[in-house]
């Protein structure tokens, strides 16, 4: 078959909402694109541990402590699925580590802002945990097939998490002066960074149309972000908080609310590696992996050794 | 037996939670995700360990005590933690065999445990123990990997237990609490001395002789690391009195 | 104007007692004895600065602030201190060459604040010049001999360079408090520029030219490090609320 | 001249009072004596900054940190003076510093406890402080002049700070309940390692008869114990608190308080370095050391190079 008519056939089955499996013949730039972007998505997961877990130490209570810590062991589980997901378009999870190391690939920008307060915890389970389902929501119907699947397991903790942060901060809203500020804080800090999730404007996006067409993405950078707002805003009321954009307005017209001009300057200094705690974010990576890899090398050599000799019965189950 | 009874849950909530603690300093810096996974796992577990130990010693105060200002209000000379616990972490290796030398001992004491008179603790000890098994399985593993891994990571386990080792004794030397809650640590000792040479010895690692032997936590007289660890995990708490999180 | 003033006092007075905190964790781990004294030395330098702005603030503030009710209770959020003396203190080069980075700007301010018409802030930066003339031509001299010293030395305070030189840009970006007490950091940054460079010329280092600078610090957004500082620093007031020491 | 000779004249100033000088002549084994005891004392001061410094970050007052700032810098400042009276013997710092980390040069035990609260920075400059300073106000008087010197200087400053201790254990004892709790649990912990301070008893101490013969050592170990014991119970009186030591009692024969017996297994103990700390303290000093070889070896090769060439104008100084 010519690749023409393979192309006609894998185009066909995306129409036909048909997944694309691992051993299936695909476009180089279909494999190439979802592995930028599964891996993308794994490594924000595993960076998205660090501010996060900045506040374990400190969780207000042993409750929260508890909650906290589940959730960025969570983050880590969603890690590990997507950087299987990814390995199934041939990339090893140690290329992978390496690019995000050598700053080759990317992370969500929102993990290079700083957690400030207690409260920041709340604002990113409900803000950056919100803006991701969203996205993750539309991923579970994605057009590669293990990718979409690990979305559906990834897709109702990510909820979860996103309910925890807004209870979070609900305690915070009906909680003493200092508690309401704290929230307020949060949010105000946490709210346009958390618009930026969604990435460039439509009009400014590469890649877009393209994903569009493969079924990778089903909705636009501008769709999912207005959906965000609108999403927020009723929510934002129940806290009794307010969003930091005093253009937000309801358009009867468009049936959505209006929102400010983003600071797409702040967006594309981030993105370039010019936030809070980029350096930070990465050092904190590299140093893990550096650290470990003496455990690494020490848990191959043991293992090569056990295979050269038969197991005594006398193993470390027994000494259990 | 009253005052004993709650001297020795708060023993165990300390303990556990100072070990979670310091396990979760790993979360996210792992040497490996699966790994980061696991302790953090165990880290957990820990935790409601400590939570359900803190809730029973409360309910027993019966004084307005809960789990959080149990945990958050009570000051350095008044946990009383096994000083193995609160040490710092150190390297991977380190954290591991800490662990491992205390998942041994807690694996047994819990055994013993659950044959308590008191059926809270005992019902405590029954839930911990399926964790435990797996915590005490896991850090085995991990030791013997370690130990008869590479040069290096050999090294760093002899390293390691050099650091540690001193702080065992206190695992079976009685508080006043414990001998009046009748546990019987000179048979748990024997046992896990027994276990312990028994990993140690496919891990290729020395079981060291003649070391004197540090204690005091249980009593209330900690190392210097104890006071850091409280001033992180009680912060909020302190900062913000009476508030509800 | 009153409020510009607090503010402004208290900016000077949280960059002071923060690096002064910074600075005493050489104390007693200095590389040499001498050095070790030297490094206190200009931490107890500027804690005393930063005890007579938080007195001068408490004093404008008239509403029972105390230096102590100011360093000690006020949260993250508060303070208003330069981001680069809350940084992780490093390596000795990396901590010299902050004192350096900060020295210089501050020798040149207070020379312009001494002429400032608020009388009391005036009086203080007369006061501090002359301890600040010490700190820089230390810190200075600690510079030339890093970077031109061992290969080792010079690595070193290259690294320290791309640590630090992204937080210099902080020192002339005026707040609100700043532009309102009629400072011009307009005209410091030019000297401090020249100064720096006659220094690093000297040390065999080089300016970095065209970096990003990171801000915040002055209006309140901090790096992650402030709020561990903030627990050790506060830890005794915010447990033992009220206390007298 | 013969030996004897040399060492009946050296003996004779000895008698009459008169410093023995570096360059004079002196039995080897008074040199030794002194070399042991002079690096003793200053490893001792720069030691005992390790258990102070550790609440430096955490004093509760801007005036405290202030005050236990300057006192541990002090002692730096006491183990430098010291240094350079053992230097004076011919025995370099570095060779000191080397016997320190390596073990073979001691330090005193004291340091070898942990300080666990607030409270024992007042009692370590109440108790430790006060037991040295009987034992330096001896050694003012001491035979061998650098050494004498040193101490005077020192001493000044020591009492100082064992009056700051005091008083701050004052502000304690009448503050909060938890407070004087804070306060007499310090002094229960420190009380029986200040008594240590002063060695084994007359009758188990080596060296002592011939320390005492050369003036090195003017009053025995029992001697200046009883002394601590008799100043300290009447101090206590002003604390409001107690010692404890359920045989405090006065002897009205001896003129002298009478009091319990030390627990000798555990000063051996300590002294063998099984202390509470004796680990930590060492580690502490080696790393420091360890950190900062190449900031010495920087600093030499700078101060090589400036010898090389001939300093331009625009020195460092020209720059401030």
């Amino acid at each position: 078959m010519s690749v023409h008519d393979l192309e006609q056939i894998f185009q066909k089955k995306i129409d036909e909402e048909v997944k694309i499996e691992p051993k299936e013949w695909m476009p180089d730039a279909y494999r190439k694109t979802n592995i930028r972007q599964i891996s993308q998505h794994a490594h924000s997961e595993i960076v998205g541990m660090l501010p996060e877990g900045n506040w374990i130490s400190r969780a207000p209570s042993l409750k929260r402590k508890a909650i906290l810590m589940a959730k960025v062991q969570d983050e880590a589980g969603h890690g590990l699925y997507l950087y299987c997901a990814a390995e199934t378009l041939g990339m090893s999870r140690e290329q992978m580590i390496d690019d995000l190391h050598s700053g080759k690939a990317k992370y969500s920008s929102i993990f290079n802002y700083p957690t400030l307060t207690w409260a920041d915890m709340g604002a990113i389970g409900w803000l950056v945990d919100g803006a991701a389902i969203l996205n993750q929501v539309m991923l579970c119907r994605t057009s590669y097939g293990p990718y979409a699947r690990a979305m559906v397991r990834i897709c109702k903790e990510e909820s979860f998490h996103q309910r925890q942060g807004f209870e979070s901060l609900l305690v915070l809203s009906k909680g003493t002066d200092e508690q309401k500020a704290m929230c307020q804080d949060a949010i105000n800090r946490w709210w346009w960074p958390s618009l930026m999730m969604f990435g460039p404007k439509d009009s400014e996006s590469t890649n877009s149309d393209q994903s569009m067409k493969w079924k990778i993405k089903r909705k636009t950078n501008d769709e999912l972000r207005q959906q965000f707002v609108d999403m927020c805003v009723e929510q934002v009321k129940l806290l009794g908080m307010t969003l930091p954009d005093p253009h937000l307005k309801w358009n009867e017209e468009r049936g959505h609310y209006d929102f400010g001009e983003i600071d797409w300057n702040e967006f594309w200094n981030v993105v370039k590696g010019n936030g809070p705690c980029n350096k930070q974010r990465l050092e904190a990576r590299r140093k893990a992996h550096e650290e470990g890899r003496w455990v690494r090398e020490a848990a191959a050599a043991h293992a090569e050794k056990r295979k050269q000799q038969p197991q005594t019965p006398k193993g470390a189950l027994a000494a259990a | 037996m009253s005052a004993s009874l709650i001297d020795y849950t708060l023993h165990l909530a300390d303990t556990t939670l100072i070990l979670s603690q310091r396990n979760s300093e790993w979360c996210g810096h792992g040497p490996i995700l699966e790994q980061d996974i696991a302790i953090t796992n165990i880290s957990l577990d820990l935790l409601g360990q400590s939570r359900n130990f803190y809730q029973y010693a409360a309910t027993i105060m019966n004084n307005g005590s809960t789990e959080d200002s149990l945990a958050y209000l009570r000051t350095e000379r008044e946990f009383k933690n096994l000083l193995l616990v609160e040490l710092e972490s150190g390297d991977w290796g380190q954290s591991i065999l800490r662990q491992f030398l205390y998942s041994q001992f807690q694996h047994l004491l819990f055994q013993q445990l659950q044959q308590t008179k008191d059926e809270q603790l005992a019902a405590i000890a029954a839930k911990a123990i399926k964790e435990t098994t797996y915590h005490l399985r896991w850090s085995s593993e991990w030791v013997i990997r370690l130990g008869d891994g590479t040069d290096e990571s050999h090294k760093r386990m002899l390293h390691a237990i050099d650091e540690l080792w001193r702080y065992t004794g206190e695992l079976f030397e009685a508080a006043d609490y414990e001998t009046a809650m009748g546990i019987d640590l000179a048979s748990i000792k024997q046992t896990w001395t027994e276990k312990v040479t028994a990993v140690f010895d496919e891990a290729k690692l020395p079981v060291p002789e003649n070391v004197f032997m540090q204690s005091g936590g249980k009593k209330g007289v900690h190392t210097e690391q104890l006071g850091y660890i409280l001033t992180e995990l009680q912060y909020l708490q302190r900062t913000y009195p009476g508030a509800k999180w």
